[in-house]
């Protein structure tokens, strides 16, 4: 036994504990917090998976920007959970303990983890991905070059159910605001918490410098759009935590927000519509330069990069901010 | 068997305490955490399946000859920034709900409803 | 093994015997503020040395350049985190433990 | 030594998510849940090298700088009302 399937083993069963724990805790306050340290662990086990572009993007967002939505949302709602009556219980378990007797029993039929006779790894798409992309592409990041070369398209229609989803909150958040009176004024924001404050502000410079090279080293590291929209989001987030939402709404307003939510989608879309218009397929990169087709294809793979992450991290901060600065109509 | 195939059935075990989360509690901002650990038990699996023993990460370097599966990296990548963001459209209706109805649990709401009727 | 990889060697052990402490330390120790101590001092001093460990394996500046950010984010976040924790324990009265009133449960 | 570095940092996990399921403070928690954070970044530093990629220190990187990010949220938002 390596120590990778040691560590494989003990993260599982951390696993398991925290799941365990999530569901039997009163407080949702803790359920939440718990949830954050599932992710994590997640995030590991992926990484040991050898999906170190799946780590990225569930540690921004697993362990950071789901987290931060459901404590704002704890406090816009009630953080305590009533006593779960039996009657629910007995019905609920036996379906989970048949339902996984039934998965298990199935599981016989899959090839063993990590199998390199199983039919995912000798499919002759697999040979494409991982060895053809390097003459077609030029792009040594397989995973980026699949999403935004091969299966664009698929991911067009990702981001515009992000985009869809972001919409959503904004319309549903419309009501009323939090008024002024509530939020207390800037000088008790300026004693409290006084060392945080200076760390945070002087990290953020390195969260979004650290975005932007996430974005643009894509193709030859772990990264893209998706992860670098979800740190750039996480920036803002923490930005909004220490210094109030006025103070960031000056930085980035709102309205500019919804905008640049629409601007993504465009961007991509946009790139289809250009290869198009350069007597290509929509989406055909080649057409960018037809003497030397994989820098055509490092062209557009960047440009739509750019286009997820502004809408991915225009999403994430405008949700944020809608949950904020909403009131509670009692 | 159980060397290879252990981490499929604790995967499912995951699933199923997700699952139990979302059918038995009646909270709803409970049960889209059940729903979240639902979620990322199936990408676990997904990511399972692309994985080859010996392998690295598909990061072409040279040198290098075994890589695991890149399509489930990618199809899970898009799908975990897709979930958060239709996680957060469930909690911001679990917050309409609890402004309309004064709480988040299911039956206190279905109860508020059923008395409503009644009175009508 | 050249004398680089018995430094390196010497660091991760010390950094891995503060990090096991530093875990007893957090589940064993009686009160918050004292867990605040194991968790802050021995966490940041354990991540710090194995990040140093791993810098002397550095096969290249790039990687070597990462560590050194990390350990720096580490060095700087850390304590900050405990510190503001601390702090707002204190600001909402969770009490300082006494050796009287363990007993007398 | 690499190995027996991963080890411990497995261990170390353990005993923080054992202080972060008992609790008894909603502090304890977050303070467990921090340390576990940490513990996380060395993992995947120690199995990037264990395993020869380098590329893994990027994961790690970003780990350090959400980590933090979370617990000041949890720790803002535990007293919202008056937080923003």
């Amino acid at each position: 036994m390596s120590t990778f399937d040691l560590a494989e083993a003990v993260l599982l069963g951390i696993l398991i504990v925290t799941a365990v724990a999530i569901t039997r805790a009163r407080s949702l306050f803790v359920a939440a917090m718990l949830g954050g340290l599932f992710s994590l662990v997640t995030a590991s086990l992926f990484v040991l998976l050898d999906a170190v572009d799946v780590a990225l993007t569930e540690a921004a967002v697993g362990a950071g920007i789901s987290t931060v939505l459901f404590i704002t949302a704890l406090a816009l709602t009630n953080s305590r959970e009533a006593t779960t009556p039996r009657r629910r219980v007995i019905p609920a378990g036996l379906v989970a303990v048949l339902a996984t007797a039934g998965l298990v029993y199935a599981s016989f039929d899959l090839p063993g983890v990590g199998d390199p006779d199983s039919p995912v790894q000798t499919h002759p798409i697999t040979d494409t991905y991982l060895r053809e992309s390097q003459e077609d592409l030029h792009v040594p990041n397989t995973v980026t070059g699949v999403l935004a070369s091969y299966r664009g398209y698929d991911t067009l229609g990702e981001v515009v159910v992000i985009f869809t989803a972001g919409i959503g909150v904004l319309l549903l958040m419309l009501g009323p605001r939090r008024p002024a009176d509530e939020v207390k004024d800037r000088a008790y924001l300026q004693t409290e918490y006084r060392v945080l404050r200076v760390v945070s502000k002087t990290l953020m410079p390195f969260i979004l410098l650290f975005a932007l090279y996430v974005l643009l080293h894509g193709e030859y590291s772990p990264g893209g759009g998706f992860q670098a929209g979800v740190i750039f989001g996480a920036g803002f987030i923490l930005y909004t935590l220490m210094f109030g939402l006025a103070a960031v709404q000056r930085v980035l307003p709102m309205r500019t927000l919804v905008v640049l939510v629409a601007v993504g989608v465009l961007i991509y879309a946009g790139v289809g519509v250009a290869t198009m218009a350069l007597g290509g397929g929509f989406l055909d990169y080649n057409e960018f330069n037809p003497g030397n087709p994989s820098g055509g294809q490092v062209a557009g793979i960047l440009l739509i990069e750019v286009g997820v992450g502004v809408t991915v991290a225009a999403v994430m901060v405008a949700m944020f901010y809608s949950l904020v600065r909403r009131g509670v109509r009692r | 068997m159980i060397a290879t195939h252990y981490t499929y059935w604790i995967i499912f075990a995951l699933m199923m305490i997700g699952l139990y989360a979302v059918m038995s509690h009646g909270n709803l901002v409970k049960k889209l955490i059940g729903l979240n650990i639902f979620q990322v038990a199936v990408f676990m699996f997904f990511i399972s399946l692309g994985r080859v023993d010996g392998g690295s990460p598909p990061i072409i370097t040279e040198g290098i000859e075994v890589y695991s599966h890149p399509l489930p990296h990618v199809l899970i990548l898009t799908a975990i920034v897709v979930g958060v963001a239709t996680t957060s459209v469930g909690v911001a209706i679990a917050i309409r709900i609890y402004e309309a109805y004064g709480t988040v649990e299911e039956d206190n709401a279905l109860a508020r409803d059923a008395a409503e009727e009644g009175t009508q | 093994m050249t004398a680089l990889d018995v430094a390196s060697g010497v660091l991760l052990l010390a950094g891995s015997l503060f990090a096991v402490t530093g875990g007893i330390g957090l589940l064993r120790f009686p009160d918050f503020y004292t867990r605040t101590h194991a968790a802050g001092l021995m966490d940041a001093a354990g991540a710090v040395l194995i990040l140093l460990g791993l810098l002397l394996l550095a096969p290249d500046l790039g990687s070597g350049v990462r560590l050194l950010l990390i350990a720096a984010f580490l060095l700087v976040t850390g304590p900050t985190a405990t510190h503001a924790l601390a702090h707002a324990a204190r600001n909402d009265g969770v009490r300082v433990w006494a050796e009287r009133e363990d007993k007398k449960r | 030594m690499l190995s027996a570095a991963l080890v411990a940092i497995l261990v170390a996990m353990v005993l923080a998510l054992a202080r972060a399921v008992v609790g008894r403070h909603l502090y304890d928690r977050i303070l467990a849940i921090n340390v576990f954070g940490t513990k996380t970044v060395l993992f995947i530093a120690v199995v990037g090298f264990l395993t020869g990629r380098p590329d893994f220190l990027d994961v790690a990187l970003v780990y350090a700088l959400i980590n933090f990010v979370s617990t000041v949220a949890v720790l803002r938002l535990s007293h919202y009302r008056e937080a923003m």
